[in-house]
Protein backbone atom coordinates (compact mmCIF):
# COMPACT_ATOMS: atom_id res chain seq x y z
CA UNK A 1 0.00 0.00 0.00
CA UNK A 2 1.32 3.33 -0.63
CA UNK A 3 -0.47 6.36 0.76
CA UNK A 4 1.42 10.25 0.10
CA UNK A 5 0.18 13.44 0.91
CA UNK A 6 2.62 16.34 -0.80
CA UNK A 7 2.67 19.60 -2.17
CA UNK A 8 4.62 18.28 -4.97
CA UNK A 9 2.97 17.20 -8.40
CA UNK A 10 3.32 13.22 -8.72
CA UNK A 11 3.85 11.50 -12.03
CA UNK A 12 1.08 9.60 -12.93
CA UNK A 13 2.58 7.26 -15.73
CA UNK A 14 5.09 5.92 -13.57
CA UNK A 15 3.01 5.62 -10.37
CA UNK A 16 1.25 3.58 -12.27
CA UNK A 17 3.75 1.27 -14.17
CA UNK A 18 5.10 0.77 -10.54
CA UNK A 19 2.15 -0.59 -9.27
CA UNK A 20 1.44 -2.81 -12.59
CA UNK A 21 5.50 -4.03 -12.49
CA UNK A 22 5.38 -4.94 -8.80
CA UNK A 23 2.82 -7.89 -9.66
CA UNK A 24 3.03 -10.16 -13.03
CA UNK A 25 -0.42 -11.42 -11.64
CA UNK A 26 -2.03 -8.22 -11.95
CA UNK A 27 -4.28 -8.15 -15.20
CA UNK A 28 -6.03 -5.08 -14.34
CA UNK A 29 -4.95 -1.40 -12.86
CA UNK A 30 -7.70 1.16 -12.74
CA UNK A 31 -6.90 4.76 -11.95
CA UNK A 32 -8.31 7.79 -10.85
CA UNK A 33 -6.86 11.37 -11.76
CA UNK A 34 -8.53 14.24 -10.43
CA UNK A 35 -7.91 17.71 -12.02
CA UNK A 36 -8.48 21.14 -10.83
CA UNK A 37 -11.19 22.25 -12.87
CA UNK A 38 -11.04 25.90 -14.48
CA UNK A 39 -14.45 26.41 -13.67
CA UNK A 40 -16.95 25.73 -10.95
CA UNK A 41 -20.22 26.43 -10.73
CA UNK A 42 -20.25 28.75 -13.99
CA UNK A 43 -17.31 31.03 -11.90
CA UNK A 44 -13.54 30.96 -13.12
CA UNK A 45 -10.86 29.16 -10.97
CA UNK A 46 -7.98 31.23 -10.68
CA UNK A 47 -6.22 28.84 -7.56
CA UNK A 48 -7.31 25.86 -4.90
CA UNK A 49 -6.17 26.15 -1.68
CA UNK A 50 -6.22 21.74 -0.05
CA UNK A 51 -6.03 22.54 3.78
CA UNK A 52 -5.42 19.13 5.80
CA UNK A 53 -5.26 17.44 8.80
CA UNK A 54 -1.59 15.67 8.89
CA UNK A 55 -1.37 12.35 10.81
CA UNK A 56 -5.12 11.82 10.75
CA UNK A 57 -4.98 12.49 6.59
CA UNK A 58 -2.55 9.82 6.43
CA UNK A 59 -4.37 7.50 8.29
CA UNK A 60 -7.73 7.75 6.74
CA UNK A 61 -6.36 7.02 3.14
CA UNK A 62 -4.43 3.85 4.80
CA UNK A 63 -7.99 2.71 6.67
CA UNK A 64 -10.03 3.76 3.29
CA UNK A 65 -7.73 1.26 1.23
CA UNK A 66 -7.81 -1.37 3.86
CA UNK A 67 -11.00 -1.70 4.00
CA UNK A 68 -11.01 -2.13 -0.13
CA UNK A 69 -9.15 -4.84 0.43
CA UNK A 70 -11.37 -6.67 2.87
CA UNK A 71 -14.01 -6.43 0.06
CA UNK A 72 -12.23 -7.03 -3.02
CA UNK A 73 -9.33 -9.30 -4.01
CA UNK A 74 -6.55 -6.54 -4.72
CA UNK A 75 -3.18 -6.68 -5.06
CA UNK A 76 -2.58 -3.37 -3.97
CA UNK A 77 -3.26 0.29 -4.02
CA UNK A 78 -1.86 3.58 -4.40
CA UNK A 79 -3.17 6.78 -3.11
CA UNK A 80 -1.12 10.59 -3.82
CA UNK A 81 -3.00 13.70 -2.38
CA UNK A 82 -1.86 17.41 -2.90
CA UNK A 83 -2.19 19.58 -0.88
CA UNK A 84 -1.25 23.93 -0.78
CA UNK A 85 -2.12 26.00 -3.50
CA UNK A 86 -2.95 24.44 -7.00
CA UNK A 87 -4.00 26.55 -10.06
CA UNK A 88 -6.26 25.26 -12.83
CA UNK A 89 -5.65 21.49 -14.27
CA UNK A 90 -3.43 20.62 -11.69
CA UNK A 91 -3.61 17.12 -10.76
CA UNK A 92 -5.28 16.56 -7.59
CA UNK A 93 -5.22 13.41 -6.72
CA UNK A 94 -4.23 9.94 -7.73
CA UNK A 95 -5.82 6.34 -6.80
CA UNK A 96 -4.67 3.45 -8.96
CA UNK A 97 -5.62 -0.14 -7.87
CA UNK A 98 -4.03 -3.58 -9.11
CA UNK A 99 -6.34 -6.78 -9.18
CA UNK A 100 -6.06 -9.79 -11.46
CA UNK A 101 -9.54 -9.27 -12.73
CA UNK A 102 -10.87 -5.66 -13.88
CA UNK A 103 -14.45 -5.45 -12.08
CA UNK A 104 -12.59 -5.84 -8.75
CA UNK A 105 -9.81 -3.13 -9.75
CA UNK A 106 -13.41 -0.80 -11.06
CA UNK A 107 -15.18 -1.49 -7.79
CA UNK A 108 -12.40 -1.08 -5.72
CA UNK A 109 -10.99 2.34 -7.27
CA UNK A 110 -14.59 3.92 -6.78
CA UNK A 111 -15.23 3.01 -3.73
CA UNK A 112 -11.79 4.66 -2.73
CA UNK A 113 -12.70 7.86 -4.11
CA UNK A 114 -16.07 7.52 -2.72
CA UNK A 115 -15.26 7.41 0.77
CA UNK A 116 -11.76 9.47 0.24
CA UNK A 117 -14.56 12.17 -0.77
CA UNK A 118 -16.43 11.47 2.23
CA UNK A 119 -14.11 11.05 5.17
CA UNK A 120 -10.71 12.04 4.84
CA UNK A 121 -9.59 15.16 6.61
CA UNK A 122 -9.12 18.02 2.97
CA UNK A 123 -10.41 20.99 2.53
CA UNK A 124 -10.76 23.26 -0.61
CA UNK A 125 -10.65 26.98 -0.84
CA UNK A 126 -11.38 28.08 -4.18
CA UNK A 127 -10.44 31.37 -5.53
CA UNK A 128 -12.10 32.89 -8.29
CA UNK A 129 -13.39 36.54 -9.92
CA UNK A 130 -15.47 36.69 -6.98
CA UNK A 131 -13.40 35.86 -4.12
CA UNK A 132 -11.87 33.31 -1.56
CA UNK A 133 -14.37 30.94 -0.61
CA UNK A 134 -14.47 27.27 1.15
CA UNK A 135 -16.18 24.75 -1.19
CA UNK A 136 -19.62 23.12 0.94
CA UNK A 137 -19.91 19.24 0.89
CA UNK A 138 -21.81 17.69 -2.16
CA UNK A 139 -24.53 15.76 -0.99
CA UNK A 140 -23.81 13.99 -4.41
CA UNK A 141 -20.89 12.75 -2.44
CA UNK A 142 -22.58 11.31 0.72
CA UNK A 143 -25.02 9.22 -1.78
CA UNK A 144 -21.73 7.58 -3.99
CA UNK A 145 -20.71 6.96 -0.13
CA UNK A 146 -23.90 5.26 0.92
CA UNK A 147 -24.17 2.78 -2.30
CA UNK A 148 -21.43 0.91 -0.66
CA UNK A 149 -23.09 0.80 2.69
CA UNK B 1 -5.21 18.25 29.45
CA UNK B 2 -6.78 17.66 26.04
CA UNK B 3 -5.55 18.60 22.70
CA UNK B 4 -8.58 20.89 20.88
CA UNK B 5 -7.89 21.45 17.08
CA UNK B 6 -9.97 23.42 14.61
CA UNK B 7 -9.59 23.07 10.45
CA UNK B 8 -10.70 25.05 7.56
CA UNK B 9 -13.97 27.33 7.54
CA UNK B 10 -14.04 26.68 11.47
CA UNK B 11 -10.61 27.90 12.11
CA UNK B 12 -11.22 31.02 10.38
CA UNK B 13 -14.19 31.25 12.18
CA UNK B 14 -13.11 30.72 15.49
CA UNK B 15 -10.17 32.47 14.85
CA UNK B 16 -7.68 29.81 16.05
CA UNK B 17 -5.97 27.04 15.35
CA UNK B 18 -5.59 24.82 18.05
CA UNK B 19 -5.71 25.42 21.73
CA UNK B 20 -4.89 22.95 25.10
CA UNK B 21 -7.75 22.62 27.50
CA UNK B 22 -8.02 21.07 30.78
CA UNK B 23 -10.25 18.24 30.88
CA UNK B 24 -9.75 15.93 34.76
CA UNK B 25 -12.48 13.32 33.82
CA UNK B 26 -13.28 11.71 31.00
CA UNK B 27 -16.73 13.14 29.41
CA UNK B 28 -18.49 13.15 26.00
CA UNK B 29 -18.04 14.91 22.97
CA UNK B 30 -21.35 16.07 23.62
CA UNK B 31 -20.07 17.60 26.79
CA UNK B 32 -17.62 19.00 25.29
CA UNK B 33 -19.23 20.81 22.53
CA UNK B 34 -21.78 22.33 25.60
CA UNK B 35 -18.61 23.76 27.29
CA UNK B 36 -16.90 25.45 23.94
CA UNK B 37 -20.65 26.69 22.67
CA UNK B 38 -20.82 28.73 26.15
CA UNK B 39 -17.88 31.08 25.30
CA UNK B 40 -19.80 32.57 23.12
CA UNK B 41 -20.28 34.40 19.99
CA UNK B 42 -19.09 32.59 16.58
CA UNK B 43 -17.98 29.64 19.57
CA UNK B 44 -21.47 29.47 20.35
CA UNK B 45 -22.78 29.34 16.58
CA UNK B 46 -20.07 26.93 15.33
CA UNK B 47 -21.31 24.32 18.59
CA UNK B 48 -24.52 25.19 19.73
CA UNK B 49 -26.76 24.41 16.70
CA UNK B 50 -24.10 23.34 13.88
CA UNK B 51 -25.75 19.70 12.78
CA UNK B 52 -23.15 19.33 10.15
CA UNK B 53 -19.75 19.66 12.33
CA UNK B 54 -17.61 17.03 11.93
CA UNK B 55 -15.55 15.87 15.22
CA UNK B 56 -12.87 13.47 15.29
CA UNK B 57 -11.08 11.72 18.19
CA UNK B 58 -7.19 11.20 18.35
CA UNK B 59 -7.59 11.34 14.25
CA UNK B 60 -10.68 9.24 13.83
CA UNK B 61 -14.10 9.83 13.36
CA UNK B 62 -16.62 9.67 15.99
CA UNK B 63 -19.80 11.23 17.19
CA UNK B 64 -21.65 13.05 20.10
CA UNK B 65 -21.56 10.17 22.20
CA UNK B 66 -17.48 9.07 21.98
CA UNK B 67 -15.93 9.70 24.78
CA UNK B 68 -13.05 12.32 26.03
CA UNK B 69 -10.59 11.57 27.64
CA UNK B 70 -6.98 13.35 29.56
CA UNK B 71 -4.61 13.41 26.54
CA UNK B 72 -7.35 13.07 23.64
CA UNK B 73 -6.34 15.03 20.91
CA UNK B 74 -9.62 16.31 19.35
CA UNK B 75 -10.51 18.07 15.95
CA UNK B 76 -13.60 19.77 15.19
CA UNK B 77 -13.66 20.70 10.91
CA UNK B 78 -16.63 20.81 8.38
CA UNK B 79 -17.46 18.20 6.21
CA UNK B 80 -14.39 17.63 4.28
CA UNK B 81 -13.75 18.42 0.53
CA UNK B 82 -10.99 17.05 -0.88
CA UNK B 83 -10.53 14.39 -3.67
CA UNK C 1 -11.88 10.69 -29.52
CA UNK C 2 -8.74 8.70 -30.31
CA UNK C 3 -8.46 5.03 -30.82
CA UNK C 4 -5.27 3.10 -32.02
CA UNK C 5 -4.82 -0.41 -32.99
CA UNK C 6 -1.06 -1.18 -32.55
CA UNK C 7 1.85 -3.27 -32.27
CA UNK C 8 4.12 -0.68 -30.12
CA UNK C 9 4.29 0.36 -26.55
CA UNK C 10 2.11 3.42 -25.19
CA UNK C 11 2.52 5.99 -22.72
CA UNK C 12 0.29 5.77 -20.21
CA UNK C 13 0.93 8.91 -18.34
CA UNK C 14 1.58 10.98 -21.53
CA UNK C 15 -2.11 9.25 -23.07
CA UNK C 16 -4.05 10.49 -19.47
CA UNK C 17 -2.03 13.76 -19.29
CA UNK C 18 -3.28 14.86 -22.99
CA UNK C 19 -7.03 13.54 -22.30
CA UNK C 20 -7.15 15.81 -19.13
CA UNK C 21 -5.04 18.77 -20.50
CA UNK C 22 -7.20 19.19 -23.66
CA UNK C 23 -10.04 19.58 -21.51
CA UNK C 24 -10.05 21.83 -18.34
CA UNK C 25 -13.39 21.12 -17.41
CA UNK C 26 -12.66 17.84 -16.49
CA UNK C 27 -12.50 17.00 -12.96
CA UNK C 28 -12.19 13.38 -13.31
CA UNK C 29 -9.98 11.08 -15.44
CA UNK C 30 -10.59 7.33 -15.21
CA UNK C 31 -8.05 4.99 -16.87
CA UNK C 32 -8.20 1.29 -17.25
CA UNK C 33 -4.58 -0.37 -17.85
CA UNK C 34 -4.73 -4.14 -18.95
CA UNK C 35 -1.63 -5.93 -18.16
CA UNK C 36 0.11 -9.58 -19.54
CA UNK C 37 -0.80 -11.97 -16.84
CA UNK C 38 2.31 -14.33 -16.44
CA UNK C 39 -0.16 -16.92 -15.15
CA UNK C 40 -3.46 -18.11 -16.43
CA UNK C 41 -5.41 -20.54 -15.02
CA UNK C 42 -2.49 -22.24 -12.92
CA UNK C 43 -0.01 -22.30 -16.44
CA UNK C 44 3.41 -19.80 -16.72
CA UNK C 45 2.66 -17.55 -19.91
CA UNK C 46 5.67 -17.08 -21.94
CA UNK C 47 4.42 -15.03 -24.54
CA UNK C 48 0.82 -13.49 -25.36
CA UNK C 49 -0.45 -13.40 -29.37
CA UNK C 50 -3.13 -11.06 -30.60
CA UNK C 51 -4.90 -11.51 -33.63
CA UNK C 52 -7.32 -9.17 -34.95
CA UNK C 53 -9.24 -8.01 -38.28
CA UNK C 54 -7.84 -4.57 -39.44
CA UNK C 55 -10.94 -2.08 -40.10
CA UNK C 56 -13.45 -3.80 -38.47
CA UNK C 57 -11.18 -3.49 -34.99
CA UNK C 58 -11.47 0.51 -35.23
CA UNK C 59 -14.76 0.93 -36.22
CA UNK C 60 -15.62 -1.31 -33.22
CA UNK C 61 -13.72 0.86 -30.90
CA UNK C 62 -15.33 4.52 -32.32
CA UNK C 63 -18.75 2.68 -31.99
CA UNK C 64 -18.04 1.66 -28.58
CA UNK C 65 -17.07 4.78 -27.06
CA UNK C 66 -19.95 6.63 -29.26
CA UNK C 67 -22.50 4.27 -27.34
CA UNK C 68 -20.67 5.57 -23.91
CA UNK C 69 -20.91 8.81 -25.32
CA UNK C 70 -24.63 8.88 -25.77
CA UNK C 71 -24.66 7.17 -22.30
CA UNK C 72 -22.77 9.55 -20.13
CA UNK C 73 -22.06 13.39 -20.27
CA UNK C 74 -18.47 12.74 -21.28
CA UNK C 75 -15.39 15.20 -22.59
CA UNK C 76 -13.28 12.65 -24.66
CA UNK C 77 -12.38 9.32 -24.58
CA UNK C 78 -9.03 7.65 -25.61
CA UNK C 79 -8.47 3.54 -26.32
CA UNK C 80 -5.11 1.78 -27.09
CA UNK C 81 -5.28 -1.56 -27.83
CA UNK C 82 -2.05 -3.44 -28.88
CA UNK C 83 -1.40 -6.07 -31.40
CA UNK C 84 0.69 -8.83 -32.62
CA UNK C 85 3.37 -11.05 -29.40
CA UNK C 86 3.49 -9.28 -26.18
CA UNK C 87 5.50 -11.03 -23.23
CA UNK C 88 4.14 -10.92 -19.33
CA UNK C 89 3.86 -7.61 -18.32
CA UNK C 90 3.44 -5.84 -21.32
CA UNK C 91 0.63 -3.63 -21.32
CA UNK C 92 -2.01 -4.44 -23.55
CA UNK C 93 -4.97 -1.86 -23.27
CA UNK C 94 -5.52 1.32 -22.42
CA UNK C 95 -9.38 2.81 -21.94
CA UNK C 96 -9.32 6.22 -20.50
CA UNK C 97 -11.79 8.65 -20.44
CA UNK C 98 -12.65 12.32 -19.00
CA UNK C 99 -15.70 13.92 -17.80
CA UNK C 100 -16.67 16.69 -15.41
CA UNK C 101 -17.55 14.21 -12.58
CA UNK C 102 -16.10 10.72 -11.74
CA UNK C 103 -19.57 8.89 -11.37
CA UNK C 104 -19.34 9.33 -15.04
CA UNK C 105 -16.14 8.67 -15.88
CA UNK C 106 -15.81 5.31 -13.91
CA UNK C 107 -19.16 3.86 -15.52
CA UNK C 108 -18.18 4.88 -18.79
CA UNK C 109 -14.53 3.59 -18.35
CA UNK C 110 -15.97 -0.17 -17.10
CA UNK C 111 -18.68 -0.07 -19.87
CA UNK C 112 -16.21 0.37 -22.81
CA UNK C 113 -13.97 -2.29 -21.34
CA UNK C 114 -16.87 -4.89 -21.06
CA UNK C 115 -18.32 -4.18 -25.06
CA UNK C 116 -14.41 -3.99 -25.76
CA UNK C 117 -13.95 -7.78 -24.11
CA UNK C 118 -17.06 -9.22 -25.58
CA UNK C 119 -17.88 -7.29 -29.21
CA UNK C 120 -13.92 -5.73 -30.56
CA UNK C 121 -12.62 -8.39 -32.82
CA UNK C 122 -9.24 -9.25 -31.09
CA UNK C 123 -8.40 -12.61 -30.34
CA UNK C 124 -5.44 -14.24 -27.56
CA UNK C 125 -3.25 -16.84 -28.47
CA UNK C 126 -1.26 -17.79 -25.14
CA UNK C 127 2.42 -19.98 -25.37
CA UNK C 128 2.93 -21.66 -22.09
CA UNK C 129 4.69 -24.70 -20.98
CA UNK C 130 1.52 -26.63 -22.06
CA UNK C 131 2.10 -25.48 -26.00
CA UNK C 132 0.29 -22.81 -27.57
CA UNK C 133 -3.98 -22.23 -27.20
CA UNK C 134 -6.00 -19.80 -28.31
CA UNK C 135 -7.52 -18.30 -25.33
CA UNK C 136 -11.62 -19.33 -25.04
CA UNK C 137 -14.07 -16.22 -24.54
CA UNK C 138 -15.35 -16.12 -20.56
CA UNK C 139 -18.60 -16.41 -19.52
CA UNK C 140 -17.77 -13.58 -16.94
CA UNK C 141 -16.83 -11.46 -19.48
CA UNK C 142 -20.46 -11.65 -21.72
CA UNK C 143 -22.38 -11.14 -17.62
CA UNK C 144 -20.21 -7.83 -17.35
CA UNK C 145 -21.87 -6.36 -20.84
CA UNK C 146 -25.20 -7.85 -20.31
CA UNK C 147 -25.58 -5.91 -17.02
CA UNK C 148 -25.36 -2.31 -19.09
CA UNK C 149 -28.33 -3.09 -21.02
CA UNK D 1 -18.82 -12.52 -55.45
CA UNK D 2 -18.25 -12.00 -51.78
CA UNK D 3 -14.88 -11.83 -50.02
CA UNK D 4 -14.90 -14.15 -47.02
CA UNK D 5 -12.72 -13.61 -44.54
CA UNK D 6 -12.03 -16.08 -41.08
CA UNK D 7 -9.70 -15.07 -37.89
CA UNK D 8 -8.19 -16.89 -35.14
CA UNK D 9 -8.72 -20.43 -34.52
CA UNK D 10 -10.99 -21.02 -37.34
CA UNK D 11 -8.60 -19.43 -39.70
CA UNK D 12 -6.26 -22.12 -38.55
CA UNK D 13 -8.91 -25.21 -38.68
CA UNK D 14 -9.68 -24.38 -41.93
CA UNK D 15 -6.18 -23.45 -42.83
CA UNK D 16 -7.38 -20.78 -45.44
CA UNK D 17 -7.54 -16.76 -44.24
CA UNK D 18 -9.89 -15.11 -46.99
CA UNK D 19 -11.18 -15.96 -50.55
CA UNK D 20 -13.57 -15.04 -53.12
CA UNK D 21 -17.20 -16.82 -53.25
CA UNK D 22 -19.76 -16.63 -56.46
CA UNK D 23 -22.71 -15.16 -55.28
CA UNK D 24 -24.97 -13.90 -57.69
CA UNK D 25 -27.88 -13.09 -55.35
CA UNK D 26 -28.65 -11.71 -52.42
CA UNK D 27 -29.19 -14.44 -49.42
CA UNK D 28 -29.02 -14.88 -45.93
CA UNK D 29 -26.27 -15.75 -43.67
CA UNK D 30 -27.56 -19.08 -42.72
CA UNK D 31 -27.57 -19.66 -46.05
CA UNK D 32 -23.94 -18.59 -46.59
CA UNK D 33 -23.52 -21.22 -43.81
CA UNK D 34 -25.14 -24.08 -45.44
CA UNK D 35 -22.95 -23.55 -48.31
CA UNK D 36 -19.69 -23.59 -46.47
CA UNK D 37 -20.64 -26.43 -44.25
CA UNK D 38 -21.97 -28.89 -47.77
CA UNK D 39 -18.14 -28.66 -48.07
CA UNK D 40 -17.26 -31.30 -45.53
CA UNK D 41 -14.42 -32.01 -43.10
CA UNK D 42 -13.55 -29.39 -40.66
CA UNK D 43 -16.07 -26.86 -42.89
CA UNK D 44 -18.36 -29.16 -41.65
CA UNK D 45 -17.74 -29.26 -38.13
CA UNK D 46 -17.11 -25.51 -38.20
CA UNK D 47 -20.32 -24.06 -40.22
CA UNK D 48 -23.06 -26.71 -39.49
CA UNK D 49 -23.17 -27.00 -35.87
CA UNK D 50 -21.11 -24.36 -34.02
CA UNK D 51 -23.58 -22.04 -31.92
CA UNK D 52 -20.44 -19.69 -30.87
CA UNK D 53 -19.36 -18.81 -34.08
CA UNK D 54 -19.96 -15.27 -34.86
CA UNK D 55 -20.06 -13.09 -38.36
CA UNK D 56 -19.50 -10.18 -38.95
CA UNK D 57 -21.40 -8.22 -42.21
CA UNK D 58 -19.10 -5.44 -44.05
CA UNK D 59 -17.08 -4.65 -40.49
CA UNK D 60 -20.22 -4.78 -38.43
CA UNK D 61 -21.51 -7.70 -36.44
CA UNK D 62 -24.56 -9.69 -37.37
CA UNK D 63 -26.43 -12.71 -37.58
CA UNK D 64 -27.29 -15.45 -39.29
CA UNK D 65 -30.41 -13.67 -40.39
CA UNK D 66 -28.85 -10.71 -41.79
CA UNK D 67 -28.72 -10.28 -46.03
CA UNK D 68 -25.47 -10.98 -47.91
CA UNK D 69 -25.00 -9.16 -50.65
CA UNK D 70 -22.86 -9.39 -53.76
CA UNK D 71 -20.03 -7.06 -52.65
CA UNK D 72 -20.09 -7.82 -49.26
CA UNK D 73 -17.39 -8.75 -46.90
CA UNK D 74 -18.21 -11.05 -44.83
CA UNK D 75 -16.30 -12.18 -41.70
CA UNK D 76 -16.61 -15.84 -39.76
CA UNK D 77 -14.30 -15.92 -36.27
CA UNK D 78 -14.48 -17.79 -33.15
CA UNK D 79 -15.85 -15.45 -29.83
CA UNK D 80 -13.59 -12.33 -29.31
CA UNK D 81 -10.52 -12.41 -26.05
CA UNK D 82 -9.18 -9.16 -26.36
CA UNK D 83 -8.92 -5.98 -23.85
Amino acid sequence: MTVRVQEADFDTGAEIAQLRLQYPMAGAVVAFVGQVRDLNDGKAVSRLTLEHYPGMTEKSLATIIEQAMQRWPLLDATVIHRVGELPPQAQIVLVAVASAHRGDAFAACEFIMDYLKTEAPFWKREATSEGTVWLDARDSDQLSRKRWQ
Amino acid sequence: MIQLLYFARLRESLGTRSEQLEWPVPASIAELKRQLAARGGNWHEQFADNPSLCVAVNQQLATETATVQPGDEIAFFPPVTGG
